[in-house]
């Protein structure tokens, strides 16, 4: 059987293709989903698809009864989300970037991630928040955040970072199905990254870390875009003769804190590549776990690759600084191995 | 509201019980604030019992209502057990929420009641989605959000209004206008003559009524829910009434005058009911027998509440998701 | 507004200037955007040039304006820098922001832009801050904040015009209803007739005029400005004009039908500006110097802009916080 | 001299009073910060001073020009606040409690912080948003959250938490005069806790933790009531010979990492106390410092003692399951140390 390669964004649209045609109480929602207000007039009814262009064809292929533009009313919208889930719809909600989450916050905060709780289990809310991060498109302080920390710490919420193609859709397909609110995260810069990516559709469970690359002196665990850079820097340092397992957790609420203990105590060492702000966030959470349950196994510092704690910077060359790219990560992984 | 169906003796007699049953309920929460008997925070109903039981008649179970922090009259009005609602209140394993919410997260989805929500007009948007959410399935129940004259000036109030129009959904805004948001008062914080007004700028339909007169509450609503039943879409709905009780249990209310208290009491809607209800050939006795009906089902819900177990404290972990890989702990 | 005093020529050459130096810069960001010349995002201005140049006409340089991604035009109208605006789109170190914003965050204190905010609606209440602060100063400026008409469903609209009311303040809220937000027409999203008729859920003046009349815009601004600086307080300002730009550089623009744009391309308001001309007594070869002037100050602007040193890596890390105890690193 | 004993209500109360009397420039907003809309038909000038008094008798002291009660439109004059401070002015704002955060979020996030890396350093923001965390009252998930960590997570924000009264005034005078946006936490169960303040204003530095306790076996560091369980728990485990240093970092951002890495180095173990959610937030930032920085000193594992992964629950005996009381303490160290 010959490879199918898709990218991540139609590996993305894929799943919401093959969810919709499997359940009709999915639906989308958000700001020029569709674009052009799903109508025939204005350029058809995919003008748009998102400014990624994510979501096109399916206000064509599914009516816009399912496929809502929205107005810039995000917490008006993530709040009948909530509403809609609580009554027997599976919405899938687009944030355009996870940026913009401070208007409709409390709506995730307090609301779909606690309705479950303080009304005692009665209720569930079976949504999918799906949103850009990243920096890496000279974007600026206000569209290149990742804010992941922002959502992991919510008990109520499941946070979910594919990196593949294959697991976006995979990762994707699991978080409609769920009943939980479950926050998809979708990497602005890795959308046309391409690989192979199965047709039907398998779903992939949550709570399960991949190993993305075997080794024994050094774990790296690399949250979304800093995976990819992790991997980078394993193929650099394989090299000078460093190897360097990279863990991929996928999932971060739930977490499988096993995958990366196990590791862990194979190579004894730890680090972690995010491009998130450095300071409460998914790098010193998963830094954390192992400094309590993974102790006995270290050898050294748990090291942490991230932004530095500032902003997003604009001019390219502050931005190239900024993100943890593979250069950084090769040196700080000699640092730490004494290399 | 001419030509609005005046309700029967039967309807009248249950919307007096529902108001009467509201008031004593909260009569026991402030005894049992006073006395230190009921932990957390209670903000009680009294004044607005029009509101909740006109608006609750005027639906059908299956129809949704999503409340706030004050919820005691609207889940009343709901008809949430009251026996869950006392084990709510008392934090027991026996609760709405099996002591997991209190008293300003009461919810029960069997009677149609979303829940309550703690963050202001958070639950606008929230109504206004299972509204969506009934359309999309075409049905015709409708939604209605509860929401307090404060609450107008939250940012949500404004995108739910703007969105129910994008939609035409289902859903009726119902602001209880009881002058007060905390300590301000309305004639400081509301810049349009009525909040009802405040439709215009969504191209919807805003009706103002008397929130101390359980009919016509009743008469506005049943217009609202048949428009948007068939189709017509949302309304915000005004109804006037005073919040006699403190913004919660212990609040002195010293920013209300004592003559405006007193002139506005002098209209509170079970002496406005009991008033009318000769004219409305009502019995006064049949009236009475209710009082002291609803008293005693209060009573027992509470006396029976106080008795349930509490949660174990293992029961914290349960109800956080649906399910979640690998456990909680 | 047949009370409202007539610009000079003085005036009208200066606010053509200004809007032919918009037009230019950026047809020259859409051309280095195009050529990949430019990092990152431009959202560019063109067919609402009159707006800004006609507002800020009506301003001091010591009256504050808060702007969003779509800024150029009120920076220019502002009277920030082209070279520094420039700089910054280059992310040069010699940019408005040290190359740490870019084109979404063109500021400039000095001359009263307090800067672009790239959240929609996000800037409204941060000019209704400013004004709140001159008043509080006991000065008269005034605050001035840019919106789309897409921004009027944004939630902090709403919390925004209900404060400028409660605190009467001297800030005029300038929608530029360039007919999309995004790719979404405003007859999907409007539910008024008119953006100013919002302002009635506000008690606040709500004034519509035409987008593509500088003179138009200047005088409704003149008006407003006036009332707040006497007291009066914030007005709703609602110009119509056309978004010919994409939402961003690289945008299609499918959703626009040919024939729409033609037909308000027709009333484009250089052309506008220019047919008028010899009606209002203006000289058609000082209209081209003028041009010419504009594009040789844009043109250097960009090649100098372009030669300037990019940051050190190391800058990242300065202005974050004025201070902070122990370093940043 | 004899002690002036002030409850951390007071001295917050005083320090406001010092610093509006010292700085024209300074005033307040918020719901009901005095009350009654500030007339003198209602209830005088203060009918509340917010819910818990805080700000009682200001308005009757600086006039309502300088006391503005606000609306329910937090995104709103937190926005303003910025465009105040932005200008000349040093708001300080009250958000009532910290779980309203999530409708004004975005001006705190994106604005606030942001303001001034993004324009270049060209501008500063100088304000104070108090508001009020903490568990405790049994007021359930939407008002007993202390959500320390979304905003320690962001670059740009101060974050600062004081637990004795003098602290609180001292920290609070620093907060305003200083010319970066501060998030001030007040712990709504700390508030009627008394002791000495100083009358005299006297700002205490931000970046300086306070050694509470002297110890041996453990340092435990606390975050704000963590301070307090952790005192109680030091105090029974003195009584069987476990000697625990107890440290207050009083700000987290900026953080005095000095004074954690030398205990961690004297004791070898660390363990922090905190009532908020475990997972990206606070106190796996400590213990991520820690596992980096004072890998070498570290005998055992790090150990964090905080809320499960829950939202609050209301009920007593499950609110007191929830909060890391000294109790849960004082199991934990004896089994860290093997005791
Ligand atoms: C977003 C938000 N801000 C502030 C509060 C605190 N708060 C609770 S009730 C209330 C007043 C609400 O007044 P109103 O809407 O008139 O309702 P009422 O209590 O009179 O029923 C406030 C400010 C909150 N719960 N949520
Ligand atoms: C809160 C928020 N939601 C969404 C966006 C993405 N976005 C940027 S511009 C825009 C459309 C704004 O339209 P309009 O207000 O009409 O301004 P215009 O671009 O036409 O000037 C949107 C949705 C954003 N920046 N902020
Ligand atoms: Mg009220
Ligand atoms: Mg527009």
């Amino acid at each position: 059987m010959s490879e199918r390669l898709l990218t991540i964004r139609d590996a993305i649209n894929e799943a919401l293709v093959q969810a919709m045609e499997a359940d009709p109480t999915v639906f989308l929602m958000g700001e020029d989903v569709a674009g052009g207000a799903g109508r025939d007039d204005r350029g058809g009814l995919d003008a748009w698809g998102g400014p990624f262009g994510v979501t096109r064809g399916l206000a064509t292929r599914f009516g816009r009864e399912r496929v809502l533009d929205t107005t810039i009313a995000e917490a008006g919208f993530f709040g009948a989300a909530v509403g809609a889930a609580m009554t027997g719809m599976r919405p899938v909600v687009e944030l355009m970037y996870v940026d913009f989450a401070g208007v409709a916050y409390d709506q995730m905060l307090n609301q779909a991630a606690k309705v479950r709780y303080m009304f005692g289990g009665t209720q569930k809310v079976p949504m999918v928040m799906r949103t850009v991060v990243g920096g890496g498109f000279r974007a600026a302080a206000e569209h290149s955040q990742t804010l992941y920390s922002i959502f992991a710490h919510i008990p109520g919420l499941k946070t979910v970072a594919p990196t593949t193609a294959a697991d976006a859709k995979g990762l994707l397909l699991t978080a409609i199905a769920d009943d939980d609110p479950v926050v998809f995260f979708e990497h602005k810069r890795m959308y046309m990254q391409k690989s192979h990516v199965p047709e039907a559709p398998e779903p992939i469970p949550f709570g399960v870390a991949a190993v993305r690359r075997e080794g024994t002196d050094l774990t790296i665990v690399g949250v979304q875009r800093g995976v990819q850079f992790a991997l980078e820097a394993a193929e650099a340092l394989a090299g000078e003769d460093i190897s360097v397992e990279v863990i991929d957790p996928r999932t971060y609420t739930p977490l499988d804190k096993g995958t990366i203990l196990a590791s862990v105590a194979k190579t004894g060492r730890l680090m972690i590549v995010d491009e998130s702000y450095p300071r409460a966030s998914l790098a010193t959470d998963l830094a954390a776990i192992v400094a309590d349950e993974g102790f006995e196994s270290l050898k050294g510092p748990i090291r942490r690759v991230t932004a530095p704690h500032t902003p997003v910077p604009f001019s390219p060359p502050l931005e190239d600084a900024y993100l943890p790219l593979p250069g950084r990560i090769v040196a700080e992984v000699k640092r730490l191995l004494g290399a | 509201m001419p030509d609005a169906p005046t309700p029967t003796h039967d309807q009248l007699y249950a919307m007096y019980r529902s108001m009467v049953t509201m008031r004593r309920f909260d009569a026991v929460v402030t005894e049992l604030a006073e006395a230190d008997r009921i932990p957390g925070y209670a903000h009680t109903y009294t004044g607005s019992e029009a509101i909740a039981a006109g608006v609750c008649a005027a639906l059908r179970p299956s129809d949704w209502i999503a409340s706030t922090y004050r919820n005691h009259g609207h889940a009343i009005g709901k008809g949430v057990a009251l026996r869950a609602m006392a084990a709510e209140l008392h934090g027991r394993r026996t609760g709405t929420a099996k002591g997991k919410g209190g008293s300003m997260h009461i919810s029960d989805f069997g009677v149609g009641m979303l829940g309550a929500f703690g963050i202001v007009a958070a639950g606008m948007p929230i109504a206004l989605g299972a509204a969506l959410s009934m359309k999309m399935q075409g049905r015709d129940e409708v939604a209605v959000a509860f929401f307090g004259d404060g609450a107008v000036h939250q940012g949500v109030f404004h995108e739910a209004m703007g969105l129910a129009k994008l939609w035409n959904a289902p859903v009726l805004f119902v602001c209880e206008n009881n002058q007060y948001a905390e300590a301000t008062a309305l004639d400081y914080h509301l810049h349009t003559e009525t909040v009802a007004n405040m439709a215009a700028g969504y191209a919807l339909p805003g009706v103002r009524a008397d929130g101390m007169d359980v009919v016509a509450v009743y008469q506005a609503t049943l217009e609202a829910v048949a428009r948007a039943r068939a189709g017509g879409g949302a309304t915000l709905l005004e109804f006037v009434s005073y919040r006699f009780s403190g913004q919660y249990e212990g609040d002195k209310q010293t920013y209300q005058p004592a003559d405006e208290r007193a002139a506005w009491w002098a209209r509170e809607p079970l002496t406005a009911f009991e008033q009318a209800a000769a004219e409305r050939g009502l019995d006064a006795a049949r009236l009475e027998r209710i009082r002291a009906d609803a008293d005693a089902e209060v009573a027992a819900a509470f006396a029976a509440a106080e008795q349930d177990p509490w949660p174990e404290p293992d029961e914290l972990y349960d109800d956080v998701y649906v399910s979640y890989e690998g456990g909680l702990r």
